[in-house]
């Protein structure tokens, strides 16, 4: 018998507005000791909610029924009481968003000691020591116990979201998206303590996430999650090699592998919102194999090979994962993010450069604390760009890649010229801008575009598609009359691949998913005719079911339109598969910069080798030996001397610390113009 | 809290400084914008002759250039002197300390008693929302937080009259009374102010509180907190409470303003000589260094109280100031 | 006096995620009960302050009794310490104090709007002046300083509009400053100023209407805090004497010793007048508040649990 | 002594309870600070019962009565006053009581009435030197005949030497400084009736029977004056026995007194409401109310019984000179009150031509008859009755509200120039003294821009202000009513009512001697010397 059972789960949800949602509908899942399971699928599948469900935290607006056994005990039935004495010593679970898991004005160390000494497993001198051994055990020196959660990172809080976890030493461990949101090194230091933990400590660990390749490279089973159901789960190797239900296989496809040239294709439409009943199966708006018996009648869960798939196709070989391209594409009649293969294509003409950095260096002055003004300190500089070249030329893309705070957006911004403090020269098609008037560049503006990261955000809720594809003509003052606009908007709209256009002109951004949020921000940046389009982050937030849509948008504009794109992105595999150059960014500086082919199959700077060995793949097999950096990237006010990547640098060398090196043609590479700037190569 | 902190209380402390400094000029200028000047009021004697008139102006100081008596002023302060009153021609600073010692007890019983009891309404009613309870004391604090102090005072008077004393600080009439009488006789003046002071003021406090857990129980690490299986008192007092103190600390220092407004009417209510009244008094008596003494004190009270709250906040929330 | 009644931590984030329907405002009222008896309380007084010169039985400047007569058929709230009719005396006054409430609230809205706004866009230079000016009137004891700036002008009503409405800025400064400083930093006014757009573009069609549901809720608390700082100026006899607001209906009966006299119907009835307005607005604008913060949506803390439904759970569907 | 004791003695007769405290409330009036010579209100009426005067006014005959001078002549010329001192009398602090201190107490105001005394510089016009032949004499020399030397002395409460002396030194900084409290248990020394034991600033006096008083002791332990805010809280303290009696009583509050079982007494009181017109030539605009025609017409149209019934319920009387009713023989009964008639009032201005333009406003001069009245608020009642009455006339009434030192800053204008205001409400009256001569004061053209709030200024008027300073009482009198008359038709002030002073107290107590200045007055100091417990 499994460690932890779900059987036949359902959630209500009352709705303010009257009404329920059924949330989750029947949900039955199982994880043996010692068990590694991934909960796969996109957001709204209701992950959380299941997790939240099996700890026994739903909020009184919801109502249960099913079974939740844990060790053949029914923690259900027991309710609020019963559940308050197992949680934390049984089941444990690391929340979705661990940057607010902490009360943030307790020391780390005490909130892991808190459930200690409330379940009674140590008190004390001996609660103290526990925490200490488990800060250890996650990577943390035990001293930061002491310190309070704002003064963690990112990546520390995860970890000690691990460590608070596993306080009472519990037998099971949900992990809700764990890494998302996290930089790809911290995320593979993550899954590795995750995954040793289930080793070393016995623990059977149940982990959520939206990125299959994540689960393939770490889980041995997964279940596969669609509207508040399980579609499908079974062993990892089968999900991927012969997957029975259409939306693993579409999850697989959606997902770029950086190794597999293959096609990439976004899913269409979105999961539904359950406030009203499905009649038959509820992905067969979106599948591309749906027939006349899925609209009628929902699927059963049925066993098919090593696991389970609820598909009317019945475990018919719907091809493997990585094959979708050589198929006949899904279906396009809901199609919106409809998808489009993308016909490989690099090398263009070297023609001339749109735009040309050279020696681009920004800083950012601290703020300045009154006590350092009383101090007489001097004022403290931030070197967020430090000697940054780069080119784009029309019709290509170049990738700028690196880890959060490396200075990607800076080097965007400076572009633009948005921020003070840049020096260096920025020639716009030959014309030196750096020096520009305020008048002159909002020129500028209109030849270079800049698109943002959070659709959600970028955005104004009270405007409609419109007014904000509007809104750039307005300021400049082009498109004539209303009509006119209206034309040039809806022109844009189409461009950015919302047809009609009609259909959403009128909406406001909450009636939009997020990949057509990230359209209508696209559209908005193509209606001025702009040659040069700087992406930043196009893709972070969105779901990975639309991910590809938008990239494969990106790359039609450039083909079509001789578009300049400059995509700033942390995500290794959207560069290897969409970028024709790849520039690789440390702590301010190009560390590596070449075309996408040679970057990737022959990397030189050891920080982009071990960047590209993380990168999880979509197919179990492929688990190359991973080269996980340890720390973080460095305060960029303490630069290290010599080659500033050197302490995390796994060749490193003692004249590695003396001499900082620049930028040059790596011995024994191929390609003329690949750069690496590394001592050693 | 380390350097961080430090700073931070630093500027606070800076800020303050020149808070009050603002405080003291604009003062100073508005004061003399009032028409009318404290010498033709004291020069309303019979037979008061020009001569009388101009020795006031001499003595007072008023018949210089506006800016020397700013300079004066100034020079005054820095040496720690408020100057002397024109009523009663007593240093400021002691009438003030009557006037304050008058005041504090009663406005100190009142404002403890709001606050306490809006910590617990406001906590009850958060904690409970939804409930009857709930229903109930929201109804009640609403109702009290929307009647003006000075109809309070004057309702719980009619309410209260013959059963506790209906104005005044003490009775003056207690001739050979013991200290134990004479405590109890003050006590007895000083419960109709404070109840009307804390029944207007606590509504406030309770809703801050209301609304300050209220967000702190919607936030994530009272899940955690519920997830470790703590019961839910325990998270109530150890995770909720200590973080929803932060904005109502510093909401309660910002509301001395309220609170003294409170004062100047219940005092009049209950004819309390406290600083209400000797402001009060002050304006029509155009008692220009009883005003700005009088102001002074209030302004570097509230400076105070919100350094106060400053410090609070940057002890309790490590955040501050990192 | 403001500061008690802003949620200590709503921030433009959280309006955000308000779903911006087109009447947000109206849906917001109409979900909770308690907002819809505010806002039927100050229809209530609306009306009667609007249709004041239609239905005032009496004049309120003539005498049509003896002093503190009692109440009658003819005056159901007996007369006051002239000898006017009380009845018609509140509903003069719920004029009167209404748009005291709402002009002052309009200039406070007019001054701090635009400090709150210059402070929080431009911020630098300008926000550190503007911000310790603002700490001034912070400091400063209000209603001590309206005694004095209400001693220098003479009380006319619109003098005691623009003493109350120049000290209750304050916070809608702050407020206004803190969500345009945040929303200044929302991505899609960064896009806007990237685009080229000037600073009266962004402020004028980004900025401001996106703070304006909260700058609603604060409208309707300003009101109420006008009407309390003008009974209490009033209530020393600073202010207009000539006006008949509740607040001098309070004072004559304060001054003339309505309770002495047993005259009850003189103070009671502006009391629950003013009273009723004042909780009106708050319960309206807590409601606005309160509905914009979704942080209040939740309770980790519940006193109630969730519901457990017996097995057989029904499957809804065909 | 027999302070602290409440035992009740019988006098001889048997009839007189003796002892107890009567505790007094009164309204507002704060007091600041027991030094005479600071501040113009709030604490004569405090003062007179522990100063010794050589003189004192009699409630009955209304004239003065021998006090601490048993006796005393005058010279020939008029210019040199004895008194013969009670012999043997001691301050409380058991130093003796003497000529000594009286004379010492005027030689000290004469010193210093350019700067520390000046506010009792009034009380010595004239005054030269006061000495002392023997301790039980004091003589006053005059410059020049002074016609009220008797009200004069009365007004100056003699002062311990030993305490004062070694204050008035050098620029007499000092006297000003002088905080003259209650300290460690030891009263302000005394030579009063009663002495004064505690002293809560703006709050309550206690005043104790000084049992080292050389005149009549009191029959009662002492008194309390205690300091309300709030009427009601007042009246409410009286019928709930806090306090037992009331100086002050709000007209409103009567009723219910009387028949919850107080004695209620209201009687002619010092207290006026005036209707003042600017009177100045220097005023600017609107100068058609310099015509007395255009006043006469004005005072017409003012229903005075209405705002007596009003505003007074009934307490008060229609008003005429501005010396009031109490002030005995100074009043003048000769002036007729102007009786309520509009339609005289309208024939008036009619006559001058000043018609009705369309909005129903008269036009004077080119502009219409539409006027400010500076008023405080407390007389907004009364204001409008007025308005109402200028309203049926054809004048429009505007009311700008102002408090007291901001009142009189507009009426003087800058400059003391009285250029700009037309209408002053007031309550006037404030007269501490008996004697005329303050009020006469008021609208001589030497106190413009000091206490004149009618910027009236007239040579003729001012002349015979001079004179009757200096004239023996029967042609002062004469001089006096002359001068009524005189202000009575200029109307610089139109009396509008006289009100009485209204006091109330328990039936407990009984033998107060209320002055028409209230309970705690500053007319004489009978007030609480019969009073005893009934
Ligand atoms: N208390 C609630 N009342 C109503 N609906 C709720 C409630 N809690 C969650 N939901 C609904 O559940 C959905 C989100 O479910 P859940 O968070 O479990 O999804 P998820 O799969 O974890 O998504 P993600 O990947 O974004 O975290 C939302 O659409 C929300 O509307
Ligand atoms: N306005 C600013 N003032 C001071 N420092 C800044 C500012 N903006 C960014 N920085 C710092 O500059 C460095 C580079 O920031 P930048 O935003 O360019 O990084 P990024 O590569 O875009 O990171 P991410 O992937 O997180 O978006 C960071 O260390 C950041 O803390
Ligand atoms: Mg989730
Ligand atoms: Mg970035």
């Amino acid at each position: 018998m499994s460690l932890l059972q779900v059987r036949d789960l359902h959630v209500w949800f009352d709705l303010e507005q009257g009404g329920q949602l059924h949330a989750v509908q029947g949900l039955s899942l199982d994880l043996d000791q010692r068990e590694l399971v991934g909960l796969v699928g996109e957001s709204g599948c209701r992950k959380t909610t299941t997790m939240l469900t099996i700890m026994g935290l739903l909020p009184p607006s919801a109502t249960v029924s099913g079974r939740v056994l844990f060790d053949g005990k029914d923690l259900l039935a027991g309710g609020e009481r019963g559940f308050r004495s197992q949680r934390w010593k049984d089941i444990a679970i690391v929340f979705q968003g661990s940057m607010n898991a902490f009360n943030p004005v307790q020391t780390v160390g005490k909130q892991i000691a808190e459930p200690m000494e409330r379940h009674g497993t140590a008190t004390g001198r001996a609660a103290t020591r526990r925490t200490a051994e488990l800060l250890e055990l996650v990577g943390i020196p035990a001293s930061a116990g002491e310190r309070y959660p704002h003064q963690f990172s990112g990546g520390m809080r995860q970890r000690a979201a691990i460590a608070m976890a596993l306080a009472c030493a519990p037998k099971v461990l949900l992990a809700d998206e764990p890494t998302t949101a996290l930089d790809v090194m911290i995320q593979a230091q993550i899954v590795d303590l995750l995954v040793a933990l289930t080793r070393e400590v016995g623990l059977s660990l149940l982990m959520v996430t939206h990125d299959l390749p994540l689960v393939a490279q770490t889980c041995q089973r997964a279940a596969v999650m669609y509207a508040g159901q399980i579609v499908e789960s079974g062993p990892v190797q089968d999900l991927y090699n012969s997957p029975r239900h259409p939306y693993t296989r579409l999850l697989f496809a959606a997902s770029p592998s950086i190794h597999h040239q293959g096609a990439v294709a976004s899913i269409p439409g979105s999961p539904p919102a359950l406030d009203r009943p499905v009649r038959g199966c509820a992905f067969e708006p979106r599948c591309d194999r749906a027939f006349a018996l899925c609209r009628e009648e929902p699927p059963l869960l049925l066993s098919v090979g090593a696991g389970v798939a609820a598909c009317h196709l019945n475990g018919d070989d719907i091809g493997d994962a990585s094959a979708v391209a050589s198929r006949p594409g899904p279906a396009t009649t809901v199609s919106r993010d409809q998808p489009v293969t993308l016909p490989l294509d690099t090398g263009t003409d070297p023609i001339a450069p749109l735009i040309e950095v050279r020696g681009l260096t920004v800083d950012y002055s601290s703020h300045q604390g009154l006590s350092r003004i009383l101090r007489r300190e001097p004022r403290r500089y931030l070197r967020a760009v430090d000697g940054v070249s780069l080119t784009v030329r029309k019709g290509q893309i170049v990738a700028l890649i690196g880890e959060s705070g490396c200075g990607k957006t800076t080097t965007a911004l400076a572009l633009l010229r948005m921020i003070e403090g840049a020096s260096g020269s920025i020639l716009l098609k030959g014309q030196d801008i750096s020096l520009l008037s305020h008048r002159a560049l909002k020129a500028l503006r209109r030849h270079v575009q800049l698109t943002y990261q959070d659709p959600y955000e970028s955005l104004d809720p009270r405007f409609r598609v419109r007014d904000t594809v509007e809104e750039p003509l307005l300021v400049h003052r082009v498109g004539g009359m209303r009509a006119q606009r209206l034309e040039l908007v809806s022109e844009a709209l189409v461009r950015a691949g919302l047809t009609p256009p009609d259909l959403y002109l009128n909406r406001y951004p909450h009636q939009l998913s997020g990949g057509e949020r990230q359209r209508v921000a696209i559209a908005a940046s193509l209606v001025l005719g702009p040659e040069l389009l700087i992406a930043d982050e196009p893709v972070s937030m969105l779901d990975v079911s639309v991910r590809a849509g938008i990239l494969m948008l990106l790359n039609d504009l450039r083909l079509r339109n001789d578009l300049g794109i400059l995509i700033i992105t942390h995500d290794l595999s959207t560069a290897a598969r969409f970028a024709d150059r790849i520039a690789v960014m440390y702590l301010g500086r190009i560390v590596e910069e070449g075309s996408a082919v040679d970057v990737v199959n022959d990397p030189r700077h050891p920080y982009t080798r071990a960047l590209l060995s993380v990168v999880p793949r979509a197919d179990p097999s492929d688990r190359p030996n991973r080269q996980i950096l340890v720390g973080e990237t460095p305060d960029p006010f303490a630069i290290p001397s010599g080659c500033r990547f050197h302490p995390r640098c796994p060749v490193a060398e003692t004249r590695c610390t003396e001499t900082d090196p620049a930028l040059h043609r790596p011995a024994g590479s191929v390609s003329a113009d690949h750069q690496a700037a590394c001592l050693l190569v | 809290m380390g350097r961080g902190s430090g700073d931070y209380i630093v500027k606070r402390v800076a800020f303050g400084l020149v808070t009050v400094f603002v405080a003291v000029t604009v003062n100073f200028v508005l004061f003399r914008a009032l028409p009318g000047t404290a010498v033709s009021n004291l020069s309303q004697v019979p037979r008061a002759s020009p001569e009388l008139k101009a020795a006031l102006e001499k003595e007072f100081g008023l018949d210089r250039p506006k800016w020397q008596q700013y300079g004066l002023y100034l020079d005054q302060l820095v040496h720690g002197n408020l100057g002397i009153s024109y009523d009663n021609q007593r240093p400021v600073s002691e009438n003030l300390t009557g006037a304050v010692r008058n005041t504090v007890p009663m406005a100190a019983l009142g404002l403890v008693v709001a606050i306490a009891l809006g910590i617990l309404v406001g906590t009850l009613s958060a904690w409970r929302r939804g409930t009857r309870l709930e229903h109930l004391s929201s109804a009640i604090t609403v109702t009290l937080f929307s009647v003006p102090a000075q109809w309070v005072g004057l309702i719980l008077l009619i309410v209260f009259a013959g059963v506790l004393p209906s104005g005044g600080i003490r009775s003056p009439f207690l001739i050979g009374a013991t200290s134990w009488g004479r405590l109890t006789d003050e006590f007895r003046h000083m419960v109709l102010p404070s109840l009307t002071l804390a029944l207007t003021l606590y509504g406030g406090y309770a809703l801050v509180v209301r609304s300050a857990l209220l967000e702190t129980l919607g936030e994530d690490y009272m899940l955690t907190a519920r997830a470790k299986g703590l019961p839910p008192r325990t998270i109530l007092r150890t995770h909720a409470l200590r973080n929803a103190m932060l904005p109502t600390i510093t909401m309660i220092a910002l509301s001395a303003g309220r609170i003294v407004t409170g004062y100047i009417l219940v005092e009049t209510v209950f004819s309390w000589p406290g600083v209400g009244r000797a402001i009060y008094q002050a304006v029509l008596q155009r008692d220009y260094p009883m005003l700005q003494g009088a102001f002074l004190l209030l302004t570097v009270t509230v400076v105070l109280c919100n350094l106060a709250a400053d410090v609070a906040y940057a002890r309790l929330d490590p955040r501050v100031g990192g | 006096m403001t500061d008690l009644l802003q949620s200590p931590g709503l921030t433009a984030d959280d309006l955000l995620q308000a779903p911006p329907g087109r009447h947000p405002l109206r849906r917001i009222v109409r979900r909770r009960p308690s907002a819809a008896f505010g806002a039927l309380l100050l229809l209530l007084f609306v009306m009667l302050a609007v249709l004041a010169p239609l239905i005032t039985p009496h004049g309120v400047n003539h005498r049509v009794g003896g002093v503190y007569e009692a109440p009658s058929r003819r005056h159901w709230l007996g007369l006051d310490d002239a000898g006017i009719d009380v009845v018609s005396l509140l509903i003069e006054g719920s004029r009167i104090s209404l748009l005291i409430g709402v002009a002052a609230m309009t200039v406070s809205m007019v001054v701090g709007g635009g400090v709150g706004l210059l402070a929080g866009y431009f911020g630098g230079a300008a926000d550190a002046v503007l911000m310790r000016v603002t700490d001034y009137f912070l400091v400063v004891p209000a209603l001590p300083l309206m005694i004095v700036i209400a001693a220098i002008w003479k009380p006319s009503t619109a003098h005691i509009v623009l003493v109350i409405g120049l000290l209750l800025w304050t916070w809608t400064a702050r407020i206004i400053r803190a969500q345009v400083k945040s929303v200044r930093e929302r991505v899609y006014v960064k896009r806007a100023r990237a685009m080229g757009a000037g600073h009266g573009r962004i402020i004028f069609r980004h900025v401001l209407p996106q703070i304006a549901p909260l700058l609603s809720a604060n409208v309707v608390l300003t009101v109420a805090y006008a009407i309390f700082y003008e009974t209490a100026l009033s209530f020393l006899g600073l202010g207009d004497p000539t006006s008949s607001s509740w607040g001098t209906m309070l004072r004559h009966a304060f001054e003339r010793t309505a309770i002495s006299s047993g005259a009850w119907w003189a103070v009671v009835p502006p009391g629950v007048c003013i009273s009723l307005v004042v909780m009106g607005c708050y319960l309206v604008g807590q409601a606005i508040e309160d509905g914009l913060n979704p942080r209040l949506r939740i309770s980790h803390l519940s006193p109630r649990s969730f519901r457990l439904k017996e097995l057989p759970a029904e499957r809804p569907g065909p | 002594g027999g302070g602290k004791s409440t035992a009740k003695k019988a006098t001889p007769d048997g009839t007189v309870k003796q002892g107890g405290v009567v505790k007094v409330g009164i309204s507002g009036a704060p007091f600041a600070s027991l030094n005479k010579f600071i501040g113009p209100i709030g604490i004569y009426p405090a003062l007179i019962q522990i100063y010794p005067a050589l003189v004192q006014l009699d409630p009955k005959s209304l004239d003065y009565r021998p006090d601490f001078a048993s006796r005393w002549e005058t010279s020939a010329d008029g210019t040199t006053w004895t008194f013969h001192t009670v012999p043997g009398a001691k301050w409380s602090d058991g130093q003796p009581l003497t000529a000594e201190d009286a004379a010492f107490t005027f030689n000290m105001i004469v010193q210093f009435q350019k700067s520390a005394t000046a506010n009792y510089a009034f009380a010595v016009a004239k005054l030269q030197t006061a000495d002392t032949p023997d301790p039980n004499t004091v003589v006053l020399h005059y410059g020049s005949p002074v016609s009220n030397v008797l009200a004069q002395v009365q007004t100056l409460g003699i002062l311990p030497k030993h305490v004062w002396e070694p204050l008035a030194m050098g620029d007499g900084a000092a006297i000003k400084a002088f905080p003259n409290v209650p300290e460690n248990g030891q009263p302000v020394v005394s030579g009063g009736p009663f002495m004064i034991t505690d002293f809560k600033k703006d709050d309550s006096l206690l005043f104790l029977r000084n049992p080292n008083y050389y005149g009549q002791k009191a029959l009662i332990d002492g008194f309390g004056v205690k300091s309300y805010s709030n009427q009601d809280a007042m009246v409410s303290a009286l019928k709930s026995g806090e306090i037992d009696a009331i100086s002050g009583v709000a007209p409103t509050a009567v009723d219910s007194l009387k028949s919850a079982g107080f004695t209620v007494s209201a009687i002619p009181g010092f207290f006026r409401s005036d209707l003042i017109v600017n009177s100045s030539q220097n005023k600017a605009k609107n100068r058609e109310l310099l015509d007395p025609k255009v006043r006469e017409a004005l005072e017409y149209a003012i229903d005075r019984k209405e705002i007596a019934q009003v505003v007074s319920l009934g307490f008060a009387q229609p008003g005429d000179s501005i010396i009031t009713p109490p002030s005995g023989k100074w009043h003048n009964p000769n002036l007729k009150v102007a009786g309520f008639d509009v339609t005289k009032a309208n024939q008036l201005l009619d006559d001058l031509g000043y018609r009705r333009g369309a909005d129903g406003i008269r036009v004077a001069d080119g502009h219409p008859m539409s006027y400010e009245v500076i008023l405080q608020p407390t007389l907004d009642r009364a204001f409008q009755i007025i308005q109402a009455g200028f309203d049926k006339l054809g004048v429009k009434v505007t009311p700008r509200a102002l408090d007291g030192a901001a009142a009189f800053q507009a009426q003087k204008g800058p400059d003391n120039k009285y250029a700009d205001f037309d209408f002053a409400l007031s309550a006037g009256g404030g007269t501490p003294q008996f004697d005329p001569d303050f009020p006469l004061s008021t609208p001589t053209c030497r106190v413009l821009g000091i206490y004149n709030t009618t910027g009236y200024c007239n040579p003729e008027y001012d002349k015979l202000y001079q004179q009757q300073s200096a004239l023996p009482e029967t042609q002062r009198l004469q001089a006096v009513y002359q001068m009524e008359e005189m202000l009575y038709n200029a109307r610089p002030v139109i009396v509008l009512t006289y009100n009485n002073a209204i006091d109330a107290w328990s039936n407990k107590w009984t033998g107060f001697v209320p002055s028409g200045r209230g309970l705690f007055g500053q007319i004489w100091i009978d007030t609480f010397l019969q009073a005893h417990q009934s």
